[in-house]
């Protein structure tokens, strides 16, 4: 499925000074037993990495994560940042403990939206539901002449 | 790696070395080892983190002590004294720039928490807030407050808090690198960890104890219990050689009961054998015990059950002290009331265990045994490395993969060291990388993990590692099938 | 107790008795057997407590109850379904006035809570709602549903319920007279329940088996192991004659891990014993164990704790079910929000203690030694005051304080046998009373309580034991001077 | 102390239909050790015989315990009831799980005192304090010939 031009390619990476590398690990793992091919830059990535990355690896979709807390600082201005290096129209997804403290997830995904970024996950979301949305986006985002009628349907994830 | 070893900083070099620390940042001018030493020697005792373990140790006490940290030093302060009450020692969680040397972005985000009225930081920059800052903070207090982090290069921050008064420091150069950052060369976090060890033996000199934590779950992720306790005897040496004398050496929860109360016990007793054997017996060793530092459900209650269990394996383990959760563990940073209610639920469960029969099993002694030839294994192989040196072994062993963390960050770290748990929950090797256990313990491993296989009808694999990252959030301690 | 002997109640009598008791309240004309049977045998099997308890116990799983009841139908099916989904199986508590047969008052509590718009009654005042409103009730739920009471006579309890399916039913002549009565004398309520008895007997005779629990905390308060077995004992033998064949037996943590895992475990094998030893062995025993009865912290958190100990305790000892407590239970009734909250935590502590090992200790294996002798010891004598015959043993036996529950409310009821914590936590006895143990054991007794004297340098009184009630509400185990 | 004309004696007993011996059992053991003569009803006490125990006995109080929740139920009137029986003046304290469900103390607390409770307290309250309460509210109370110019310490309760 991957190098495959219609096959689905994203950048990885936890964002920032945050160093959390288990969610990545199974992140990288489920993703691509779920069909997509995953470009991992681990931990500690900042902005222009991810960019500099998406850009070299004509990647469909950036995945940010942020578990540590500093989201709200690392993640600022990102889709300002895309748009100037020419990747305004990226798939961008966000995911993690975002902000500070508990807060209502609702007032999260709001914020995080307002930023730029397409979706905006709990950490302990679906992991299937990821992969099915992120086919979907990256598939509406092609360029009309690559794009699918319909999404491939998305490889069952192993027993 | 050229003139790493594990020998006493030359008293010259240190100094030099201090000189040029303490240019990291502004706040470094602040500092001044004759002022630190008054301001230790005026705490008042109940302030005194080394006697309060010690205490604890000689009663059979259990401290508990949670996790805070926030940007500015008045709301810090008030988060601590909410704290204080439900707790015996105090933390001070630091932010995660200034664990990485970013004062410049840290400065940003205390000026952000002070323009948005709410912290903005995950921790207490305490580099950027000076000696001048962490004293007001420690005057505040009524309880020993420890430096709690995750700084590969962590020398300023030592200099500033223990110059403020802060009385235990938490970390090491394994420790606080693999687990923690992602460039940084093994020898070299060694090396500085090398001086956060040497100030405090100056502390210890001059007549001023001050505790050292070498810092023990590591990735938090289903890390058998051998990894770190060689990484945790690995730095108490490390420690000892510049002078330590107070070590508390931490193990985190893994979630099987038999496993971690074997962990505990063992950790003790292993610790004693190698400081023995290299010659120290002037230090006071004691033990923490981590809650539960994987994926926690999100809801409160089922949060509070994790929680709960451990606090009471550590209470029949007999742990000195306990690092304890809040039910907001999903959701990161908890509010000051997640944080008591942590701590209320902790006390009284281990209230609850206090006086009870001591527990002992044949499953817990077979574990012991397990775990202490894996100790002895790795062990011998990194001082045969090292040339008898554990730091140039420590590097040597990492650099082989003679020692491997799972799901560390570090590039220092080989990462092919993959664990999964048994058919009982306990953390058995999938794959043993280049550690060099005996054939008897890898056959046992085997065995275990074939177990399991067979109960749920798949090949080991990393799927059911997968599995098993998110099964306690997930309500379970072993990741099945659905 | 001129005709109280354990025999199979007489067919014809029975029939002549039923008549008196449909008419203690006008509800009871709606009640007919013929129809209760077609009720029964139309409930799907998911909704069949017989069937679940059968379930879980070969399979190894723990089903989780909660307590409660309100006063309306509509308002106590909402109850329900908000938690059945964190449940196994479903609880109607009955009221108080019900209990005691006053439905004159629980109609007045009834028609007060309608104008108040909230419950005013402490439970379902099911006899008052009749077969039709507690057949509502069972066909708006979709999991077994119990009667869970009090009720020294509950003849007509029965009937209503079980004619309205539901499929358990709790409680016994002594279990429920001696914690739940003033003045009603023993050889009475153990008629009654050998009505209750033979009611499900009847059942079972028609292909319909329908759960049977004595309830095991009696007091709730410092009960030590073998008073409570014994009357479970004595209730599943009462039980049995009448031609029960499903019945659950129950224990009420006590605090200590290891006493209470030894009396879940000795309970099983125990009533086996004696089952097998009358002559019964078409029978299905399971367990019940009951997270702590006694005072609870005001605290949530802290409650919380106390729930969790229980729920590792009852699946370490594998217990069939567990009745679950709750955040509010120092508070009195709790809400839909606290009662899953406290099952949220019991499920999360099921699930990470159920694949782990098997707990076993000497201190387990001492205790079942001193639990088996002090119940064979009672039994014995049981059974020579009753020249064989268990229902007039029973009652001889509390009138001359061979059997004694400590702080029980009956007149019935000696009140001489006095508990205290020993110092580890477990309970033993301070005055045996007049409870025929073996000497060896007494001496045990004191042994352990001398120890727990001598760390607390005070002597044994009813200090002590005063103390040790208040003890885990003021978050400690063992009540120890200030 | 008991008898002594100076002395304190109450009636004790739990309400209505509730079997809750535990915390009587405690409550006598207590309030006996503090220096007050306590005359027990046991559980499952009516307002009836509460009254009649307490004019037979010349109680200076009557302390009512609910501990099932039907403590609302149980003790309406109870002081109107006194007074027609002419013990319009006893001390009269309630304590227990008055309620129905987890309610704020001080809305219990407001309701019970306009039933005519002197006092209201929670099951976890400091009896040392009750206690000491107990024995000032009785000294108020007692015919002014009769009354101490000052309460008498209260006896410790032994360690």
């Amino acid at each position: 499925m991957s190098g495959d031009s219609q096959g689905y390619k994203v950048v990885l990476g936890v964002i920032g000074a945050d160093c959390h590398a288990v969610g990545n690990r199974i992140l990288t793992s489920v993703l691509t037993q779920g069909g997509i091919e995953v470009v991992n830059l681990g931990v500690m990535v900042s902005q222009d990495e991810f960019i500099d990355c998406a850009r070299a690896e004509q990647a469909g979709a950036i995945l940010v994560s942020s578990i540590y807390g500093h989201g709200e600082l690392d993640c600022q201005d990102f889709r300002a940042r895309c748009e100037e290096r020419g990747l305004g129209d990226i798939v961008l997804y966000v995911g993690g403990n975002l902000v500070i403290g508990k807060q209502e997830f609702a007032a999260v995904e709001a914020q995080f939206r307002d930023m730029g970024f397409d979706r905006v996950f709990r950490p302990t979301v679906d992991l299937a539901e990821v992969i099915a949305l992120l086919k979907s986006d990256i598939d509406q985002r092609r360029p009309a002449g690559l794009r699918n009628s319909r999404a491939l349907p998305a490889e069952r994830l192993s027993a | 790696m050229t003139d790493l070893n594990n020998r006493r900083l030359d008293a010259a070099a240190f100094d030099a070395e201090r000189g040029e620390v303490l240019q990291g940042w502004a706040t470094g001018a602040g500092v001044c080892f004759a002022d630190a030493l008054r301001v230790q020697e005026a705490l008042p005792v109940e302030k005194r983190f080394a006697v309060a373990l010690a205490e604890a140790d000689a009663q059979g006490h259990t401290l508990l002590q949670p996790r805070a940290g926030v940007a500015l030093v008045r709301e810090h302060v008030a988060l601590l004294n909410g704290l204080s009450p439900y707790c015996d020692v105090l933390p001070t969680t630091i932010d995660a720039y200034t664990r990485h040397n970013r004062y410049a972005e840290a400065q940003e985000g205390i000026d952000r928490s002070r323009a948005a009225g709410t912290s903005l930081l995950n921790g207490f920059p305490a580099v950027n807030h000076g000696v001048e800052g962490c004293r007001r903070l420690v005057e505040a207090l009524e309880k020993p407050v420890q430096v709690r982090h995750g700084t590969p290069d962590a020398r300023l921050l030592a200099e500033i808090t223990l110059a403020a008064g802060f009385s235990s420091f938490e970390g090491g150069g394994i420790s606080y690198n693999i687990p923690y950052a992602k460039h940084v060369p093994l020898e070299r976090s060694i090396r500085h960890w090398q001086y956060c060890d040497r100030l405090v033996g100056r502390f210890e000199e001059a007549g001023i104890s001050i505790n050292r934590e070498p810092f023990g779950p590591l990735t938090g992720t289903l890390v058998p219990p051998f990894v770190s306790h060689v990484v945790a005897i690995l730095e108490g040496l490390l420690a000892l050689e510049q002078g330590v004398k107070c070590i508390t050496l931490g193990y985190g929860q893994a979630g099987n009961v038999a496993q971690d109360i074997a962990a505990l016990r063992s950790l003790r007793r292993l610790a004693n054998h190698y400081f023995l054997n290299a010659g120290f017996t002037d230090y006071r060793l004691t033990t923490v015990f981590h809650q539960w530092m994987g994926g926690f459900p999100e809801d409160e209650s089922q949060a509070t059950a994790v929680i709960c269990l451990g606090a009471l394996v550590a209470r029949q383990a007999r742990a000195t002290k306990i690092i304890v959760k809040t039910p907001h563990e999903a959701s990161g940073v908890p509010t000051l009331e997640a944080n008591q209610a942590g701590l209320k639920a902790t006390r009284q469960m281990v209230n609850m265990i206090s006086d009870q029969n001591r527990v002992d099993s044949p499953d817990i002694q077979m574990e012991i045994d397990v775990i202490e030839a894996e100790v002895h294994a790795v062990m011998r192989e990194i001082l045969r490395l090292g040339g008898g040196d554990v730091a140039r072994g420590a590097v040597l062993a990492f650099a082989a993969g003679v020692m491997d963390v799972p799901f560390a960050p570090a590039k220092a770290n080989l990462g092919k060291l993959t664990p999964v748990r048994d058919n009982h929950g306990a953390i058995r090797l999938f794959d043993v990388g280049n550690v060099p256990l005996p054939a008897d313990v890898l056959a046992f491993h085997r065995d275990k993990i074939a177990e399991r296989a067979r109960a749920e009808r798949r090949d080991p694999s990393f799927n059911m590692v997968v599995d098993d990252v998110r099964a306690i959030s997930a309500s379970k301690l072993v990741g099945r099938p659905a």
